[in-house]
């Protein structure tokens, strides 16, 4: 039996009081304690940035890697052990900007890992620039006239990319939060979650009050998450009305499907073949 | 030396040149013959110049040679760019398209010939049987040759190069050529290997089981041979969207538990070198090949140069260990892979093989016996290792630097490891100590790793002229003593494999004092001059240099110690 | 008047024979022609690979850079003299592969440029490993059993991440192509033409007789680019039916529009306004 | 110098602390004092411990002071984690939730006063109120400094900040302090300016109209003022994707015809490495600010350190001239970046400014005049310079390596550039010849970059003990040149500026032999002794290293030295 404090970390949590990564923190504890999984059996892997700093807020195995790297790293982590339950923590700027084409090549290889991207809209550790999904016109203390570019739609990316998970989160709501994450991590495959994450501290813009007033959760209204072209469409929808849940899942043949894994054995776990490397070494011409 | 004949067949890319040279490659090793033969190409897919050149010879040799006995231009553009390459008695071969100039040239009908033998394509086969004729090959032996290297290709192709090989080889029945030699017939001195195919088998050999890369001339051909391996051993090889990911995804790899490694050229180094910091904080294993071409940018990409050294022992943001080597051939190319595996686990470093275009590319008789190691040391522990897996700690402080390394969910130890700078158990720290603490246990490692380090090798170490130089231009530098030596020039050269951590003192004490030490390198600043001079104070006495992109031949060594010669 | 003639450049060509690189090539002359654009008036910029060599083969101001990288250059660039015309030349892995992240962003900055994708569907230059759009299973040199990650839909991309013009050509089809290129030209923002481009020495699949049993002209269809769901919807075919023309255009307010140009001068004509600097620099406190 | 006076104000990040500081150095400046102040945070937005240090004196001062008179503590972490920082009779201010400890230490209640102010956010000016009291400062000076600082933040703010300021000044009436001194009146010494402010105003200054940047401490800041001058001049700022866009961006517009920039920190660093060799193949002028942090990966990524010296200078496959500048304060940064920019056009090559944490957010008053040149030097050729502009080459060989530049679409001239190597039209080109030329051509410019570059800047440079340092410790450095002269110590100070291309002669004469030379750095392994090894064969007797992310204090580099004094 996994409980809670499995995973409480000794830590200090440096993140601000009120923050949204909070509610994403405990969401994800009551999703891995629901699906039953120890700490030892999870690597939490991230990028930087306050979102990044997760896998040292829980007790876990972690690799907090570069600026927007994260992905890339757990592709190998996966590659090397495919037993491995790995859950990414990136930011906004972590995974759509500096991680951007990761992003996207990670969706192509389907390698199956669960990606929760704390979308804060705006980079929180280096103080408040715009992100790729902040709002155009943001004022920022290097955009003081606001930001030019239009904000990167995630989850349409996600979709037309070919990932087979998509779904957007809110931090506020921790159960239905919760209940994602267990999806997505139980979903083989690449899984997304981009989840609404209030950033009390530098977005004045997208607050909490901003999001109560707009999120609606797509399963009461018996959204069917399996038609890729209305998910599609749902994810273009203006922010009036921005919905939560899944928008599209599909199992699809995952890399190590078409890879073939070399006997069914992680590649870590394999032995060390002197014989047959032998061999083959003495046979060249 | 009886026998030491240069071949050099030239033509368009996609002329199927590099088979040619293949198969006389083949062809040699077969009887018995050393070879070493380098490949030129453009940055191109068809036309245009390019060459294989071959020289065969009943003794090791180890460079090339610049005079060419037997030229083979299946384009009268080659023939112009390399007929003054051709020494005095030397014969130039030449197809429809070129007129004859001189006595020196002969025409070969070799589309005419092959259009006879099943398609113009096969062109090539016909000139290889020419210059097999000429060289005086014996027929049976090529013909088992061919058929074996195009049995794989069916029936049909098989047949047709058989007939190419033939009429080829009777079109040149009645041309005098002095340079044909009697062969031997005394079965392989060993295997033809190129220095990426070495490291890909060093790889093989050293248990890598996960490399990640994107294609970048000239390192795509060891990702090509692992590739090759990937179906008969646990080896994933991945191509990623880009060289960031490669690096990371190697990284990732290796901190889940896998010998691991990428392969790329400068371009691409440039874009793995923050991650390279990243394997140098977290002290994760990291095996990354660059293999050189000259630069800056794009620079020349399907050519040779040894310009990275300073980069790559400095690349990365702050200081943290790391290995540097650069081996001479493809066997020491093979060992030095290895050898790369083991010490980045030992040490938990990342390492950097330097090699370059001219290496990856050129093809040697290999006599040493590749071997796999019996045993391979992961240095990592498991929970059965810990009094307290709970309280386990990554970055354990240590006196030799080094942390007992577990790896993740492979027990009840937790694995946190971070890019930022840590405290013991792996968790972000910005206290004073811990960062102090850390920079000390990493630095810490230098002195292992020092022990590990192999000092410069001497070949007629105290001479009154010594010749050093790193990696690659081994062969030729070792010939062009000989030939010095021959004329009476008291010459003698020190070579570099292991070039970081620094070997200084083995170094101060084989360069020593009051006598002529010339760098030998293909760049233009003299960086190993540098290293050594900053290692030991020691400013050498002179640079050969060269950075046109070429392999670097014995004759222009010589060429640049003479005005050093008293 | 400007001629063909104009265009042609003596520097020698590298391409293979047959290669569709060519019929891209006089397509852009063509269209430059009809455009009465001089060379000294055009820019184009390259990452590298066959594709990225064009600026070679044709007259013209050039900046063939880096593996990937061409679509920053190009907006540098664009940004220092709003006056110039940039159409960039790239291929599939340089746009798509290592140049993903431009890509994405390029199109949410809306820089006034054209991009002509050459599609082979292969690294070309570097002898025929995969590329992001290569069929999932294709063998090459490095994917001796085929390639295991999706391909990647590069319209549906720029679609979703917001671009104003986004069309598909075939170098097979010259006078369709040279089309395209005017109107991307024309377009006010960021115009993408991704071209369908057979190589005939390295892709044994995407052959001149695959594209032309596939490729349907929209134009003759009656389809009006003007609706975006549609455009995806049409991007998201299968490979039965490949629709050629612009999928989409949209005239949005560009980089410069939302940035303000200083005073409507481009950066690289201004003077230097030393009093104006020496104002500044005496009140600071 | 009568007044020295250090103040620290300590709290967690969000409570302000960054303001306190501000203002303090307005006050001070206004009254002609001169300060000196440093910030210390961690990588956080709110909570931790962090700082505000500031030293006032009635003299130049151009380091930190180790020892604290005034320390000002909004936590009672931060009491007591700098407590043991305070001089013997210096005073600690706590606020509510700390209790007194001895009788050093003395409560105000800056929350509650707050309130009373107009609410809890005050506590910071309420605490700059107290301690602007017990340092003696005028109180109308300090409301008028108050009121000017926050009158663009509306009446209400303003009336509470100055309730504030006057609550806290009135709290500390009766608590002695032996550190009060007389304020003169003497009017601003200069300006208040911080490294990052001097380089964007240096970049204004020297023309810069395109800044392209991925947002990275501690480079960041140098943006942020960039952007604030971008309504008023011709300069776009723009956010990149990511570094390696920001590096091509500005390379992309250095092409087009206008001065451009980036600043990133090491691993951003790294990742525009490939595009610094663009730039140098390509010819193209780039100035890079690498505002150092610790690492290696994300290190500390709020703290100091110079610990990429040699990576910057080797940094990039292959070789091509860079220039490589880390100016000693702030003044210094101004110039520094003015001259790099007129540098990298004058020699059409890359150039980076090495700063560090420490400089960027350390503000000093600046005497110096910041000027405006009369007149940029664009070297810059059009249609009207050429004979024949159709026939133009953008890389025509001359003597100084330095070829006519011209700009894209800016007349007939078609201007061709390539990171692939290239004849002298701009066309790739894979032979010999062009790539000696063009390897030549580059390496030319060298021996005009050395005239360029100034050498060493020596104080005391013949005593006999020499420390030799480089960038940002300058200030310090000196510092302790002085106190160790005022103990009878001969001590000088050798300083670098400009390191690359390193300037060899003029700093082997002013080293010279046969005395006591330590290098001064802030990193493990003594990055400038290896350069100077290197380059002139004078191994250092010694290094004084800091490594731990804090910045360089003059005792500590007294303490270094000591040993080594006889
Ligand atoms: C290569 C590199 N570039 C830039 C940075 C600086 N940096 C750290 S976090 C961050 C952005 C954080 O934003 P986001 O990913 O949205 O995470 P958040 O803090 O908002 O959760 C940046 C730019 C870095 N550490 N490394
Ligand atoms: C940083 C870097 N990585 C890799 C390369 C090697 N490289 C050159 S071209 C190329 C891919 C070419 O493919 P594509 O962009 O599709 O162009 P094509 O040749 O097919 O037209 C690669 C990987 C490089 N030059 N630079
Ligand atoms: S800055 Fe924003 S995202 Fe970061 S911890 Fe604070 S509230 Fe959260
Ligand atoms: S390799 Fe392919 S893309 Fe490149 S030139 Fe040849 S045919 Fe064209
Ligand atoms: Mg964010
Ligand atoms: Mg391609």
């Amino acid at each position: 039996m996994v409980c809670i404090e499995d995973y409480e970390s000794t830590f200090e949590n440096k993140w601000c009081p009120g923050c949204g990564n909070f509610g994403i923190l405990s969401a994800l504890k009551d999703a891995l304690v629901d699906l039953e999984l120890a700490p030892e059996q999870l690597l939490v892997v991230s990028g930087i940035g306050q979102a990044a700093k997760t896998p040292h807020f829980l007790k876990c195995n972690a690799f907090h890697g570069l600026h927007g790297r994260a992905l890339p790293l757990a592709t190998g982590a996966k590659m090397a052990n495919h037993e491995l339950t790995i859950v990414v923590h990136s930011g906004d700027g972590d995974c759509y900007g500096e991680g951007g084409n990761h992003f996207i090549h990670a969706i192509r290889r389907n390698v199956d890992i669960t990606v929760l991207v704390h979308n804060n809209r705006v980079y929180g550790l280096t103080k408040g620039q715009a992100s790729p999904t902040s709002d155009l016109g943001m004022v920022t203390p290097v955009q003081h006239s606001g930001t030019v570019s239009a904000p990167l739609n995630p989850l349409s990316m996600a979709l037309v990319a070919g990932a087979g998970f998509v779904a957007r989160g809110f931090s506020g709501h921790g159960k239905h939060l919760s209940g994602l994450i267990r999806a997505a991590v139980s979903h083989r495959g690449f899984s997304l979650i981009d989840i609404l994450q209030p950033c009390v501290s530098l977005n004045r813009v997208n607050t909490y009050e901003w999001y109560s007033k707009r999120v609606v959760d797509l399963s009461p209204e018996g959204y069917v998450p399996d038609d890729l072209g209305a998910a599609i469409t749902l994810s273009r929808q203006g922010e009036d009305s921005i919905p939560l849940g899944i928008l599209y899942q599909k199992e699809m043949p995952t890399f190590m499907d078409r890879m073939g894994a070399f006997d069914g054995r992680p590649l870590v776990a394999e032995p060390y073949d002197r014989q047959k490397r032998q061999t083959l070494l003495s046979q060249i011409g | 030396m009886d026998i030491d004949t240069t071949v050099k067949v030239s033509g368009e890319a996609g002329q199927g040149i590099q088979t040619v040279g293949q198969l006389l490659g083949l062809v040699c090793r077969e009887a018995g013959l050393y070879v070493m033969a380098i490949s030129d190409f453009e940055s191109r897919i068809r036309g245009g110049s390019s060459f294989f050149q071959i020289r065969i010879s009943n003794q090791p040799v180890r460079a090339p040679h610049h005079r060419v006995d037997l030229l083979v231009a299946l384009t009268s553009e080659t023939l112009e760019l390399y007929r003054n390459e051709l020494s005095p008695d030397g014969l130039a071969l030449i197809g429809n398209d070129s007129a004859p100039i001189d006595s020196n040239t002969q025409q070969v009908l070799f589309t005419a010939l092959a259009s006879q033998a099943g398609g113009r394509i096969y062109a090539n086969t016909v000139a290889a049987g020419a210059c097999l004729a000429l060289l005086g090959a014996p027929l049976d032996l090529c013909q088992t040759i061919f058929s074996g290297h195009f049995r794989p290709r069916g029936k049909a192709i098989t047949d047709n190069n058989l007939n190419a090989v033939l009429l080829g080889y009777e079109a040149v029945k009645d041309i005098p050529y002095s340079g044909r030699f009697t062969w031997p017939h005394d079965g392989p001195r060993g295997a033809l290997v190129d220095g990426a195919r070495a490291i890909a088998l060093g790889a093989l050999a050293g248990d890598c089981r996960l490399a990640a890369f994107y294609p970048m001339s000239p390192a795509t051909a060891i990702m090509q041979h692992l590739d090759g391996f990937s179906d008969a051993f646990p080896l994933v090889v991945e191509q990623a969207e880009d060289e960031i990911a490669a690096a990371n995804i190697a990284i990732g790899a290796s901190f889940a538990g896998v010998r691991s490694m990428t392969a790329t050229s400068g371009g691409g180094f440039c874009l793995m070198t923050e991650a390279l910091g990243l394997a140098g904080i977290t002290e994760t294993p990291l095996v990354i090949v660059n293999a050189q071409r000259p630069g800056p940018a794009t620079g020349l990409p399907t050519r040779t140069a040894q310009a990275d050294l300073l980069f790559v022992i400095h690349a990365g943001q702050d200081e943290f260990p790391r290995f540097v080597f650069a081996p001479g051939s493809p066997a020491e190319a093979f060992e030095v892979t290895v050898r790369a595996f083991h010490l980045a686990e030992k040490y938990q470093v990342p390492v950097i093989i330097l090699v370059d275009q001219y290496l990856a590319d050129a093809t040697f008789i290999v006599e040493e016996s590749l071997t796999a190691p019996d045993h391979i040391e992961r240095f990592i522990v498991g929970d059965k290792d810990m009094k307290d897996p709970a309280g386990y700690e990554r970055f354990a402080v240590t006196p030799s630097g080094v942390s007992p390394r577990a790896l993740p969910c492979r027990g009840k130890a937790l694995v946190v490891v971070t890019g930022n700078e840590h405290s013991r158990d792996g968790h972000i720290s910005e206290s004073i100590s811990d960062r102090i603490s850390m920079v000390d246990k990493r630095h810490a490692k230098l002195d292992g790793m020092r022990e590990d380090i192999c000092p410069p090798r001497a070949y007629h170490g105290t001479a009154e002229i010594l010749l050093i130089g790193w990696g690659s231009t081994e062969g030729a530098i070792a010939e062009s003593v000989d030939r010095m030596r021959a004329d009476g020039i008291d010459a003698g050269c020190l070579m570099f494999t292991d070039l970081w951590p620094f070997p200084a003192d083995a170094a101060a004490e084989a360069i020593g004092e009051g006598r002529t030490t010339l760098v030998v390198e293909q760049n233009r600043s003299g960086q190993l001059g540098k290293l050594i001079r900053e290692q030991t104070g020691i400013a050498c006495s002179g640079a050969i240099l060269k950075y046109d992109g070429r392999p670097m031949y014995p004759h222009e060594i010589v060429d640049g110690v003479l005005p050093f010669v008293r």
